[in-house]
């Protein structure tokens, strides 16, 4: 497969290791917050970590767009596909997702609902056509990289002139997020957590170019790599920032040069600003309350808003009090530092953020590598060991 | 959810969409986000969607750096 | 610090939670439905060893197979459930063939959104029924299917057992001149599942008779191992079997209306539906045809045993080149007792 | 005057006609489809009988009995469908124990409108399919329930099957130090069928890998009749059957992501769709674990044999307290390989 | 059961073949024809064709509901069912009636058709208010017994003001039909054929009395006898007509004087017939045309009736030409003159109105009474013997 | 379909409904087509409705009838 084996090559990776572990300073520690979670899932999955010296520690950030969304909202999406009439679709990854009280959009359907897993946009328009006598609404979450798709199905819908099918739009911006973090007193006035550097996700970029990083790199002064989700990418972009790191600097960096310009994607961001606009405020799963960092449908597209056509509700039940995700989040704390983490709170019961998708900070090493803290004799694996904590 | 992968486009069809091929596999998939793309390129596909084309030659410098290093390397 | 745990953190909500379509996805949590409700319910060395397939050693000689589907509706009815059903149908038919049953696999098709309590239910009636038998379920299969492409839950029951060397029980070895007789009353379980179709709208004190019949067939094979034939006339009724045994054997038949006992009850069900009790199913009954020189000590057997209170004689084979099954009726007159041509109701077993 | 008639005066309409309820009612109808479509298609000495029960001889030894639900969709794929499926998988855990597969049962449970061509498509296949294995299918029942209560068609097949004297494999079997085979590609199956999948939207030329294994395990077991384990990835794939066996030995297991074939198209599939092939579905493919020893005399009959041609050595086994299923990857670094989480795709077997 | 195991003593049915031999004369002979499957199938069922004398021969009327709706209504029925947001509901018996092509409403409802069988038309009615989106049509058949609970569930429609409920209305009248058979060339102008007497059913007395039957009884100069059901019913009717033969009187007698009276149910009569009113002329299956013997909705109530809110197609495709049915239901040919008998026409596959329901002619003789005519070494039985007929 | 059968009224229920028993099956039929019918008064039920009410003194003379003809055959 090409442009993605060249990326995958284990020997290519040795030598990366190598050339790493020759350029960071044994003296100094690197703190790299790889922001997206398809970064982590990379790194989880090809065990990217043991190639690293002891001193560079990847923090997994809050980019995957499943688990920053925030419990209300979930239950708002299953009380969406509860209203008569309604068929809810989305991306397969929200399904398992547990809402209050455990309930997730799959067991919703179990009990009746009429919930569709769609693999595209135009799935769900398609859907929407091909039922007229139901509503349609399309439940979107994303970054950047989602929201054009979006974008082109509600226009789609206009020019089609469909009438039941609407969005309950959760899109919401990694720009927003990252500065969320930099102004978290910890990072910013404590210094209690050191956060050297980003890894930029490549498909955001592709939209937004790399330019909106370049502010936060110049006010927070901390370098940024844009990369792409192949391992040898992701260790390519830990080596740009060592480099820089080393050197005092703090520029953006491309590394996925071969799809990211400095602008970006004009037409999908030109629909996108045409479409939508800032909300003022959104809640992100362990970050809380982060201003101007979601989308909503502007007011002449209120009729494809589900949110504007049902009274969603609004509500935002908390996380477990003991879940430490967002200290998880800002790199204060590791999965393992939560009581909660791997006894009640696993991939299969998530209690947080973190634990909610594969591609979350705890999800990930929980799965790929919880070997690493396990202690001899102390039993992980699938069997019955002792009584429940619970 | 996070999947954006390169593939190549073997036949622009109707409605603005193309067939790639991955692997083997074939896909229909939407070129509604991009303009002037020919069979023949590698397009960033995501949800559906292609985002963005593959510069061959921006992908072929970002391997020989690759390879530089790896022939830095002093052999083992 | 990483603290010891469960495979499952939390268990089963066996009160309030549903099937969904990860306990049929070869997970965790299907990993977790079977070793919490199936291992824990059924309990037997065989399935205990979780393989794919259960072992246990068997001795040389002539063994049977069997198997049936279950998709009886409603799932709980008066005298049993599909869990109990399951177990007695296909212990019954192992046990016609004169055979000792040995061991049972099961296999389970839920719809997303079944409730887990009612799984845990019918589990717990099928392993109490396995055990009241003997016969474990020594391996099974869970598949869970989309809401709306199935009904709540079927069940497929496979057994197998060994027959005592010299019994040759078949459908086709009935001859002129065999006596013909039944081991009780007549529609008692079409009747107690079809008093639970809302839309049918009576109410009885009929229970089903959903047995299983093993231990009083191993009496009757002691007591007389030249039985011809065993059945236990289940869909279709006693009609339909005796017809299906009068065309494997190629024999004709004769019984007598005033010989076949029906409780009233059924009679009065079959009489406000229009339905005849030949033809309304049974689950803990057999016809036995023998030389009718076994007749009666196969019916002193069979009443001796409580499932065989009822037991009767009811008529005769003959020779018949149409292979009829005839009737002598209580009024004196003579009628065929056909197959059912189409159906009586659906989804009774 | 009265014609001479056959049983059913209309053959059974395998063109444009369908299921409907009297199919599984007990009476003619019910008996025709059996007639036409089961017996005929199956046709072997044991269901020819057509008693409610098949009887065979067999010997004395270690019997498996093994079941297994088949509720795939779509009903055809590529390389199969749902009827040669249900004969594969049955008869491949029988195998999996290292047993020599007797016989089959098979009970469909259908859908009212269930096209009769379509049925008559699978019943053949199935019973090529069981020809070809040398299996027979000597028992087997029919249901039809109402529309919307099914999927088409499901198919519940049991097997048994006996062991060879001195073998026993068993999943709790797996020593540290034991090697791990595989004995081809991985995830051929769940992709052919996920292919077929509208709602997934892509096309590939990937054919299931189903396929009865038991003549290559027969080859195995002579050559080394003392393998610990056997067993078929099938749902939930390597990852789920490599920690279900850990588990049950209490070992962990460590395997090399570059040893594990995975075929270009099933990675692209998989890239696609966001799967792991590790985690997709297998139906003609074996997990091996054996003695370092023995390793390679069986990669050596596996590659020997039709279906092993890609047969790898992807591991070993190695005390472990947690039961880690651990893998090293292309890239050099270590991860674990877990269960699967909730589902992937649903109704693939 | 009161009122019913009296009436089915065997020992008491021995008494009176005795008593029935004694009176027939054996000279002569008599021709009684049970105009209902009800009594047909009582006859069949019991066997009491065994119990009369040879010379006594029971002709079997064409007085099933089921058997005589031509194939035309049925189609009908189907097309009605296959429209739009329809659930067709009737009785059981007529689900598995085959229309043409062989299509019934079993293998409709098969195809994905909504039919639903019901023992009441109260059960359509609480169907209709259960799925108030969808149109709930219920296929009425049946004599006068029928018809007045068709009309109760109509008035009931009207005061719930329940607008997603319609009936399909084929409710015909014994009296015409009897008259029709009477009035036919054989029976009446060639005299080819005897037909001496008439058993009427007691349930259609019921509601209509007794005194309808009194007009043809003077007018053709036939005995009737209103009879119950249950075996001692019929052999006791049979000896009051032989009775009434042997006197040369041809009067209507009840039998069923327990139930039925000379004017019948006035509450029922006067609700059918605010309700309804008489067809011109109807089709009946096996009969042909018959003039004034079946019932439509009247104008009042066009709202309820199924014909006027859709075009439902009138079309009549012929039974099939070598069907015997019309010279059957006349005491002219017995099932066994049919070549279709048993041959291709066997109850699972009918061919003409005989065969259609158990109570038919042809079905109940082929059900209980082939034995009758079965020579030895010509098997009817269930084994496949030559190739096939058609 | 030709059903008309003789059960006992047992309870007399809202809207027009009453219990009836038919050898120890109870069912739940109209009385919108009879009138004055009490419980323990036998009705025949059709297709879900009472059609009438049973004269028992009709019944009991219908049956001495059977009887008579029963006494006045000769012994066998
Ligand atoms: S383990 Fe669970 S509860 Fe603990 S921080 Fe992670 S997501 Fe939150
Ligand atoms: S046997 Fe069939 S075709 Fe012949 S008269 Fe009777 S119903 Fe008509
Ligand atoms: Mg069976
Ligand atoms: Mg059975
Ligand atoms: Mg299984
Ligand atoms: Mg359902
Ligand atoms: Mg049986
Ligand atoms: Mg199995
Ligand atoms: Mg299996
Ligand atoms: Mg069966
Ligand atoms: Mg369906
Ligand atoms: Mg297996």
């Amino acid at each position: 497969m090409k442009y993605i084996d060249e990326f995958r090559d284990g020997q290519v990776a040795q030598s990366m290791a190598k050339a790493i572990a020759a350029e960071a300073d044994p003296a100094g520690s690197y703190h790299i917050m790889e922001f997206c979670g398809g970064h982590t899932h990379a790194i989880s999955r090809y065990g990217l970590e043991d190639l690293l010296p002891a001193n560079v520690r990847m923090i997994h950030g809050p980019g995957c767009p499943v688990c920053v969304l925030p419990i209300g909202r979930i239950d708002a999406a299953i009380w969406l596909a509860r209203q008569d009439g309604v068929t809810l679709c989305t991306y397969g990854d929200m399904l398992r997702v547990p809402g209050s009280k455990r309930l997730s959009l799959l067991k919703a359907k179990a009990e009746g609902c009429d919930i569709r897993m769609v693999y595209s946009t135009l799935d769900a328009l398609k859907l929407a056509q091909s039922m007229p006598e139901r509503q349609v609404v399309f439940f979107a979450i994303g970054f950047e990289t989602t929201t054009p798709p979006t974008a082109v199905a509600i226009k789609q819908a206009q020019a089609l002139g469909l009438k039941n099918f609407s969005v309950f739009c959760n899109h919401v911006l990694t720009p927003s997020a990252i500065t969320q973090i930099l102004d978290s007193p910890e990072v910013r006035e404590l210094g209690t957590v050191k956060l050297d550097a980003f890894i930029g996700p490549a498909h955001v970029s592709t939209i937004i170019g790399s330019r909106p990083y370049e502010y936060f790199a110049e006010e927070y002064q901390r370098p940024v790599v844009i990369a792409g989700f192949e391992p040898l990418d992701v260790l390519q972009a830990v080596r740009m920032l060592i480099r820089q790191i080393n050197q005092g600097r703090f520029e953006v960096e491309n590394e996925f040069s071969r799809a990211v310009t400095r602008d970006g994607n004009e037409k999908a961001k030109s629909l996108v600003a045409e479409m939508f606009e800032l909300r003022r405020v959104f809640e992100w799963r362990g970050l809380g309350l982060v201003p101007y960092s979601a989308l909503r449908l502007k007011e002449a597209y209120a009729a494809w808003d589900a949110e504007r056509r049902w009274d969603v509700p609004q509500d935002s039940p908390p996380d477990n009090k003991a879940c430490e995700c967002g200290a998880i989040l800002r790199g204060v704390k590791r999965p393992m530092d939560c009581k909660l983490f791997g006894t009640i709170c696993t991939p299969e019961n998530p209690m947080g953020s973190c634990m909610v998708s594969a591609e979350g900070a705890c999800a990930a090493h929980w799965t790929y590598g919880r070997f690493r803290d396990a202690e001899p004799g102390m039993p992980q694996g699938p069997e019955p060991e002792e009584e429940e904590t619970e | 959810m996070c999947l954006a992968l390169p593939s190549l486009v073997t036949e622009l069809l109707a409605d603005d969409n193309a067939k790639v091929n991955l692997g083997g596999v074939t896909k229909t998939v939407s070129l509604a986000l991009v303009s002037d793309v020919k069979v023949g390129d590698y397009v960033i596909v995501h949800v559906g969607y292609a985002l963005s084309v593959i510069d061959p030659e921006e992908a072929a410098q970002t391997l020989a750096l690759f390879r530089e290093m790896e022939q830095a390397e002093p052999a083992q | 610090m990483t603290l010891p745990r469960r495979a499952h953190p939390r268990p089963l909500d066996l009160k309030t939670g549903r099937v969904d379509l990860t306990h049929g996805g070869g997970g965790r949590a299907m990993a977790q439905l079977v070793e919490e409700l199936f291992i824990k319910g059924f309990d037997n060395e065989a399935l205990n060893q979780r393989n794919d397939q259960a072992a246990f050693d068997v001795p040389a000689g002539r063994m049977v197979m069997t198997t049936d589907g279950y998709v009886i509706s409603p799932l709980f009815f008066p005298g049993g459930d599909i869990g109990s059903l399951a177990v007695h149908g296909t212990v019954n038919d192992v046990a016609m063939a004169g055979a000792v049953p040995l061991s049972l696999s099961a296999g389970f098709i839920i719809e997303e959104g079944f409730p887990l309590a009612d799984l845990k239910r019918i589990v717990d009636s099928m392993a109490k029924a396995s055990r009241d038998a003997g016969v474990p379920v020594v391996t099974g299969d869970t598949k869970v299917v989309e809401k709306g492409k199935g009904d709540g839950i079927f069940i497929t029951t496979a057994g197998i057992g060994m027959v005592p060397a010299g019994v040759v029980i078949s459908g086709d070895r009935a001859k002129p001149g065999d006596a013909i007789l039944i081991s009780g009353t007549m529609g008692d379980h079409g009747v107690a599942v079809m008093s639970q179709r809302e839309s049918l709208g009576f109410e009885t004190a009929i229970l089903s008779d959903s047995a299983a019949l093993h231990t009083m067939v191993a009496e009757m094979v002691a007591a007389v191992p030249g039985i011809h034939v065993l059945r236990d006339p289940t869909r279709g009724g006693l009609a339909a079997t005796l017809n299906e045994i009068a065309s494997q054997s190629g024999v004709g038949m004769l019984m007598e209306e005033a010989l076949v006992p029906v409780k009233p009850e059924v009679r009065g069900a079959c009489e406000l539906l229009g339905l005849d009790p030949l033809y309304v199913a049974n689950e803990g009954k057999l016809i036995c045809i023998c030389p009718e020189a076994d007749a009666e000590t196969l019916l002193a057997v069979m009443r001796a045993h409580p499932l065989g209170v009822d037991a009767a004689r009811i008529g005769a084979c003959r020779a018949d080149t149409h292979h009829f099954v005839q009737m002598k009726t209580a009024m004196g007159g003579m009628r065929v007792v056909d197959w059912l041509a189409g159906e009586q109701l659906p989804r009774i077993c």
